[in-house]
């Protein structure tokens, strides 16, 4: 079912380069900065209303941001948008314009993994408090977090 | 069995004229006076201690379980225990708080509580006071509540406890008229204000078989006076923590669980008394019939406790400005119109003629509310 | 005052403490009042605890009060999280005298599954001091009235002469702590 | 509903809806902004319950997270179950024998008639009614429990199910036991009905309060009951038919007009489709093995998949990357009840705090799930 | 119309109210007997639904997920645990310490010391699905609450896990088995 999609993708957009993934879920790889237009053509022509997770994983080369998309209307089968972000500085543009859903898994992501969303509302912490240093699902991050003075007597 | 029917009133004479040998009569006089004051008293005590446990256990009994049984033999110590632990809490006085207004709330609570059971007939010539202007004492009375809740939910300067305030002045003015109303319908058969007279009135047939409709609309507004049941939205335990209570600790928030469980009692025994006749009945002594008749109408308050849910706030006004006051209206005019034309035919008649005319006021709301429901779907459909 | 008076006077005294005590201490065993206060999967056995089959209303203690002010009993049941441990404090600082807190579950007790992470207090007695622990995750309704039953022996065991919360200079009041940058900092040695 | 602008100059008061609050599901806190009582703005404040489940699951093996997706949704955990483990045998193509999967499909419909109880005697809860019909709810879902304990050995936290099938079989006196209190369930919820359904004040309350159009509900991405009391037919279990679905045959409700009584009645006519799917199960399930023989150091291949199942609550997925060690690589939950609650502000503008209180308990949340 | 439904919301509260006597009165004599059997009500069954905790006691499944127990060999009389730690390595948060002893009683290996965390234990029951030994069961005990947790009144040794082996499964068969 996606292999029609990402024909039809291809042809729309001529000069981005996606990228077809096999794989038990396949997938779409698109770069960062055309991701809003793809994602607008799928939404408005291809009927895909329903983006139903927003997932970020930290890989060793790079931050990948995975969305799952649905159209409601025609039925099963998830079409799986990754966009990969640079190591340093992971910026993504945010999807909230088009699905209003997306705005507190864009923030979660923001607070556990660190990746930027451009153009989302308000990027706040959503699960951690506002002052907190760091983002826990990145690899390099201990599971005990930080050691403070209260944390250390109790263990 | 006379003996046991006033049992209480020889009893108060007989102390009387044992005073009266070897002390001048005005002396005894108050003295008899300060001995009802303090029966009244110790009668509240007890029946706040009888009507918590009894609570308890039959909101238990509606959710398939045992109340408070551990306690007592039955469970009947609770309130003891529940009253030792909250005299001996630590009194809390928070520190923004507006101290003396705090403080003075719960004391403004209860002293009205008090106040009323002065007029209460229990039985026959068992009356604290007799006044000629009973009801418009208790209407009077009972609408102080009103102030001194509203001094409680501004004072914690918490702000559950400021909108619990608002909510029981809007509510509790707004659900005094339609009871006045109500009342006057039974008033107006008798002549006279007096509680006493009113129970004398129902001698032959209880008000509540003249005015079903009149009743009703008594309890409703009655339950909603006292802050009971499906108008609890002062202290909604769900929306606004604890309403204006929530700043309340130890023996303050005692005062206030009592005012609230005698205010509850007291509405049930004047709806006994106004349309239930008071202490009238076959065989058994009058005080008998008199709390027969008041926990009757306890359980119905305790049974709509355990099962509606609560009303939002403009419903609450939207229900007693656009309904029961219009209601209260129409069945005052019809009542005087019954009245006035079965003037001096005797009881059958009043009777009959009362019976059909609550029959129409109910047949013209229903078609009213019917047509009107009908009126809604056109538009709703039509927009 | 020789000996014996002395002895019989404390006799006499300890008589009169003893009844008093037994009342006060009945009274306040069977009227505790829980905090209708619950943060995880604990709280739902709680609920379940107050609910038809193991109704502890049967004990006195059916007044689930939701204000800090009116309750004498804290149940911690559920994960307290670093996010959430202000609160919890702050919560027990604002309840009357003689409070007491139960730790129900393991996360209350030690973290239980969610131990040393970096969002969750090891335990709740790094901040409150705990009068009865429950384990069990989460621990059967009927255990937690065990820890209620053990709770009220744990009452009548106290006496008004060595209670501290009659005392003036005991200072009962816990310390709230604050969310620093990397986690929890009591107020005392906030080293940021 | 909008608010007039009157010339009294009258101030908002922002109240916090704190992370202690009766009516909240649990540590869920909401700054609404007041003017008088109706809600001008309301900010959901959330993580009071963040247990890092994502970052333990990296650290655990693949069987060492089962315990952990029943804290989820502590309320159905064999729904989340179910879901993980199905994610799990997806990633590493393993074959579930007949008999295993009637059992889940039997222990995950109790579990949405448990959910759906409980959910509507908390609605009820913060409407007002003292503690009656969650009490009610309460007893049938004991009931229910007594056949979990049975089954798995714990009421609440089953870790009943394995990649492969499920732990043990039922146990002998689970069949006569499942058959009495299902055929007992009809008479319950005809009872709740009999007590809410008519109910001029619950309907008062609830109708036309916290209204969610279609097209709003799917832009925001919410599923469940939810979704369906908006009219938009969309069922996980019809649409990727996953398990052995296909084989009952169940219709799935939607509402009409949209509000909080739509979803009320939605949930108690899907617990009346689950009694069906109920029903066949116990006609149709085969004898045979229950489980499969898996290698004690459990390594599935390399890769990523997602895999969803309707949870009483909504759409519940698991995306798994395995980089071919005991561990998952990146173990992360799509939580219903977190996405359900984006539309939570659009929803209670306009409206007083009484009905704030009434739309978040048809929303129906579970903190253990929204902040995971 | 108005007020019909709050009617029949009331009629069910009051036949719950009075189904409550009713339940009681047919079951006069058990429910109030001091040693009551409580049994879980059938599904049909109305009325009274409490179990009054410390008096009567529901009565677990086999399956029941409880404390911990170590069972014995009935015959050599040695714990059949062999300190291989494969459940400390099964359990998700760490609870259980295991101590193999060196030397070996008449050719079987024993732990030296066996500790089990109750404070942070999960009760999942996965080292006991681990254990090849068949050493490690599930008791019915649930009743585990105490005063303290500095003294380590929270964690069990092996005599105390031994103990309660001799008490629930004291021919080596635990509930589970029993019961298939």
């Amino acid at each position: 079912m996606s292999r029609e999609v990402y024909e039809r993708l291809v042809e729309e957009f001529p000069e981005t380069s996606l990228e077809y993934l096999e794989g038990k879920d396949p997938a779409i790889s698109v770069k960062a900065d055309d991701l809003f237009e793809v994602a607008r053509h799928l939404k408005e022509k291809q009927g895909y209303d329903y983006l139903s997770a927003v997932t970020g994983v930290d890989y060793p080369d790079r931050f990948e941001v995975i969305y799952h998309l649905y159209s409601m209307k025609e039925g099963p089968g998830p079409l799986i948008l990754k966009v990969s972000a640079s190591k340093e500085e992971p910026e993504v543009p945010s999807l909230v314009s088009l699905w209003p859903g997306a705005n507190f898994q864009e923030r979660e992501v923001y607070d556990l993994m660190g990746i930027r969303f451009a153009g989302h509302p308000d990027l706040k912490r959503i699960l951690l408090w506002e002052g907190y240093e760091g983002h826990p699902l990145r690899k390099d991050f201990p599971i005990e977090g930080y050691q403070t003075i209260g944390q250390e007597e109790s263990s | 069995m006379p003996f046991l029917n006033d049992l209480f009133v020889n009893l108060s004479y007989w102390i009387h004229g044992f005073l009266a040998r070897f002390l001048p009569l005005w002396a005894a006089d108050l003295i008899m006076m300060l001995l009802t004051i303090a029966c009244l008293i110790v009668f509240a005590l007890i029946t706040i201690m009888f009507i918590n446990w009894l609570e308890r256990k039959v909101i238990g009994r509606f959710q398939d379980r045992y109340g408070p049984n551990r306690v007592g033999p039955l469970g009947i110590l609770q309130f003891v225990a529940d009253a030792i632990k909250m005299f001996t809490k630590e009194d809390i006085t928070p520190a923004n708080a507006d101290r003396v207004i705090f403080n003075l709330a719960p004391v403004m609570v209860v002293v009205p509580t008090f106040l009323i059971l002065a007029v209460l007939p229990f039985g026959r010539g068992m009356v604290a006071a007799d006044l000629n202007i009973g009801f418009l004492y208790i209407v009077a009375i009972s609408s102080l509540t009103t102030i001194a809740i509203l001094l409680a939910g501004w004072g914690s300067r918490n702000k559950y406890s400021l909108l619990g305030g608002m909510r029981v002045v809007a509510q509790m003015i707004s659900y005094e008229v339609p009871m006045v109303l109500s009342a006057l319908g039974v008033i107006m058969l008798t002549g006279s204000l007096s509680l006493v007279s009113i129970v004398e009135g129902q001698s032959r047939v209880p008000f509540i078989l003249l005015q079903p409709l009149g009743f009703l609309i008594y309890f409703i507004s009655a339950i909603a006076e006292v802050n009971r049941a499906p108008f609890d939205l002062p202290e909604a335990e769900s929306e606004i923590i604890a309403g204006y209570h929530t700043e309340y600790s130890g023996m303050k928030y005692a005062m206030f669980l009592l005012a609230e469980y005698i205010n509850a009692f007291i509405v049930a025994a004047i709806a006994a008394t106004l349309f239930l006749g008071g202490w009238q009945g076959p065989s058994l002594p009058p005080y008998v019939w008199f709390f027969l008749k008041a926990y009757a109408i306890y359980f119905v308050l305790m049974w709509l406790r355990g099962t509606l849910p609560r009303l939002r706030i403009d419903q609450l006004m939207g229900l007693a400005w656009k309904f029961l006051v219009p209601l209260a209206l129409v069945n005052l005019l019809v009542m005087g119109l019954v009245a006035t034309l079965t003037q001096g035919k005797g009881l059958f008649p009043l009777v009959l003629a009362s019976l059909v005319a609550n029959g129409l006021i109910v047949a013209a709301v229903v078609i009213i509310y019917a047509f009107a429901m009908r009126r809604r779907r056109q538009v709703e459909v039509a927009a | 005052m020789t000996e014996e008076e002395h002895i019989a006077e404390q006799i006499r005294r300890n008589i009169i403490i003893t009844t008093i005590d037994k009342i006060y201490n009945w009274g306040r065993r069977s009227s505790v009042w829980p905090m209708g206060f619950g943060l995880a999967c604990c709280a739902f056995e709680m609920i379940c605890a107050a609910a038809s089959r193991f109704d502890f209303a049967r004990f006195g203690m059916e007044m689930m009060r939701p204000t800090p002010r009116q309750a004498d009993l804290l149940i911690v049941s559920g994960t307290v999280t670093k996010k959430m441990a202000p609160q919890v404090v702050r919560l027990y600082d604002q309840m009357p005298e003689p409070k007491y807190v139960l730790a129900m579950g393991a996360c209350a007790i030690s973290g239980g599954p969610f131990k040393d992470t970096y969002n969750v207090v090891n335990g709740i007695d790094t901040y409150l001091p705990v009068d009865v622990y429950v384990p069990g995750c989460p621990p059967r309704p009927e255990a937690l009235l065990e820890g209620f039953i053990k709770l009220h022996q744990m009452i009548e065991g106290q006496t008004i002469l060595t209670s501290p919360w009659y005392r003036k200079e005991v200072e009962r009041e816990m310390p709230v702590p604050i969310l620093g940058p990397r986690g929890l900092v009591l107020p005392g040695e906030g080293h940021e | 509903m909008q608010t007039v602008e009157t010339r009294l100059r009258t101030e908002t008061i922002t109240l916090n809806m704190g992370p202690q609050h009766p009516s909240t599901h649990g540590v869920f806190r909401m700054i609404i902004t007041l003017d008088g009582e109706t809600i001008v703005d309301l900010e959901p404040v959330m993580g009071y319950l963040h247990r890092c489940q994502e970052k333990i699951g990296e650290r655990n093996t693949y069987l060492q997270n089962i315990p952990y997706t029943d804290r989820l949704d502590y309320i159905c955990s064999m729904s989340n179950n179910l879901a993980y483990v199905m994610a799990v045998e997806k990633l590493a193509q393993i074959e579930v024998p007949e008999r295993a999967e009637y059992i889940r499909i039997i222990m995950v419909e109790l579990t949405r008639i448990v959910n759906h109880a409980v959910a509507i005697g908390a609605l009820l809860n913060d409407l007002g009614c003292f503690f009656t019909p969650m009490l009610y709810a309460l007893e049938e879902r004991e009931r229910i429990l007594d056949l979990f304990e049975m089954a798995s050995g714990s009421r609440m936290m089953c870790n009943y199910m394995r990649f492969g099938g499920v732990r043990y079989d039922l146990p002998p006196g689970f069949m006569p036991e499942l058959k009495s209190v299902v055929a007992a369930l009809p008479a319950f919820i005809d009872e709740f009905e009999r007590l809410l359904t008519d109910n001029e004040i619950m309907r008062i309350r609830c109708q036309g309060v916290g209204i969610l159009p279609p097209d709003v509900a799917v832009g925001y991405s919410c599923t469940g009951p939810l979704l369906r009391a908006s009219g938009v037919d969309y069922d996980i279990r019809k649409v990727d038919s996953y398990s052995i679905y296909d084989r009952f045959d169940f219709d799935v409700p939607l509402g009409t007009n949209y509000d909080v009584y739509d979803r009320y009645l939605v949930r108690i006519e899907e617990m009346r489709q689950s009694v069906r799917i109920l029903e066949q199960a116990i006609e149709q399930i085969p004898e045979g093995e229950v489980s499969v023989k898996l290698p004690r150091v459990f390594k599935p291949p390399e890769g990523d998949v997602y895999h969803r199942i309707e949870s009483p609550k909504g759409e519940l997925g698991f995306y798994l990357v395995s980089d071919g060690s005991t561990n998952p690589y990146r173990y992360k939950i799509r939580s219903p009840t977190f996405i359900n609650l984006t539309v939570l502000p659009e929803l209670c503008k306009g409206h007083k705090v009484a009905d704030v209180v009434a739309i978040l308990g048809s929303i129906d949340i579970v903190l253990g799930e929204v902040d995971r | 119309m108005l007020g019909l439904g709050i009617l029949k919301g009331l009629s069910v509260t009051l036949r719950h109210f009075v189904e409550t006597y009713v339940s009681d009165l047919k079951r006069f004599p058990h429910r109030y007997a001091p040693q009551g059997r409580a049994r879980r009500l059938r599904p049909t069954e109305r009325g009274i639904f409490t179990v009054q905790y410390p008096e009567e006691r529901l009565e677990m499944f086999p399956r029941f997920r409880g404390a911990l127990m170590q069972l014995t060999n009935p015959e050599t009389d040695i714990p059949k645990c062999t300190g291989c730690g494969i459940c400390a390595r099964f359990c998700p948060v760490g609870v259980i310490e295991v101590v193999r002893a060196e030397e070996k009683r008449d050719g079987q290996y024993v732990p030296q010391s066996y500790s089990w965390d109750l404070s942070a234990c999960l009760f999942c029951g996965l080292c006991v699905e681990s254990c090849p030994f068949g050493a490690l069961y599930h008791t019915p005990e649930y009743e585990l609450s105490t005063y303290g947790r500095q003294k380590g009144e929270l964690i069990y040794d092996l005599d105390r896990l031994l103990a309660w082996g001799q008490k629930y499964a004291p021919l080596g068969t635990p509930p589970v088995e029993q019961e298939e």
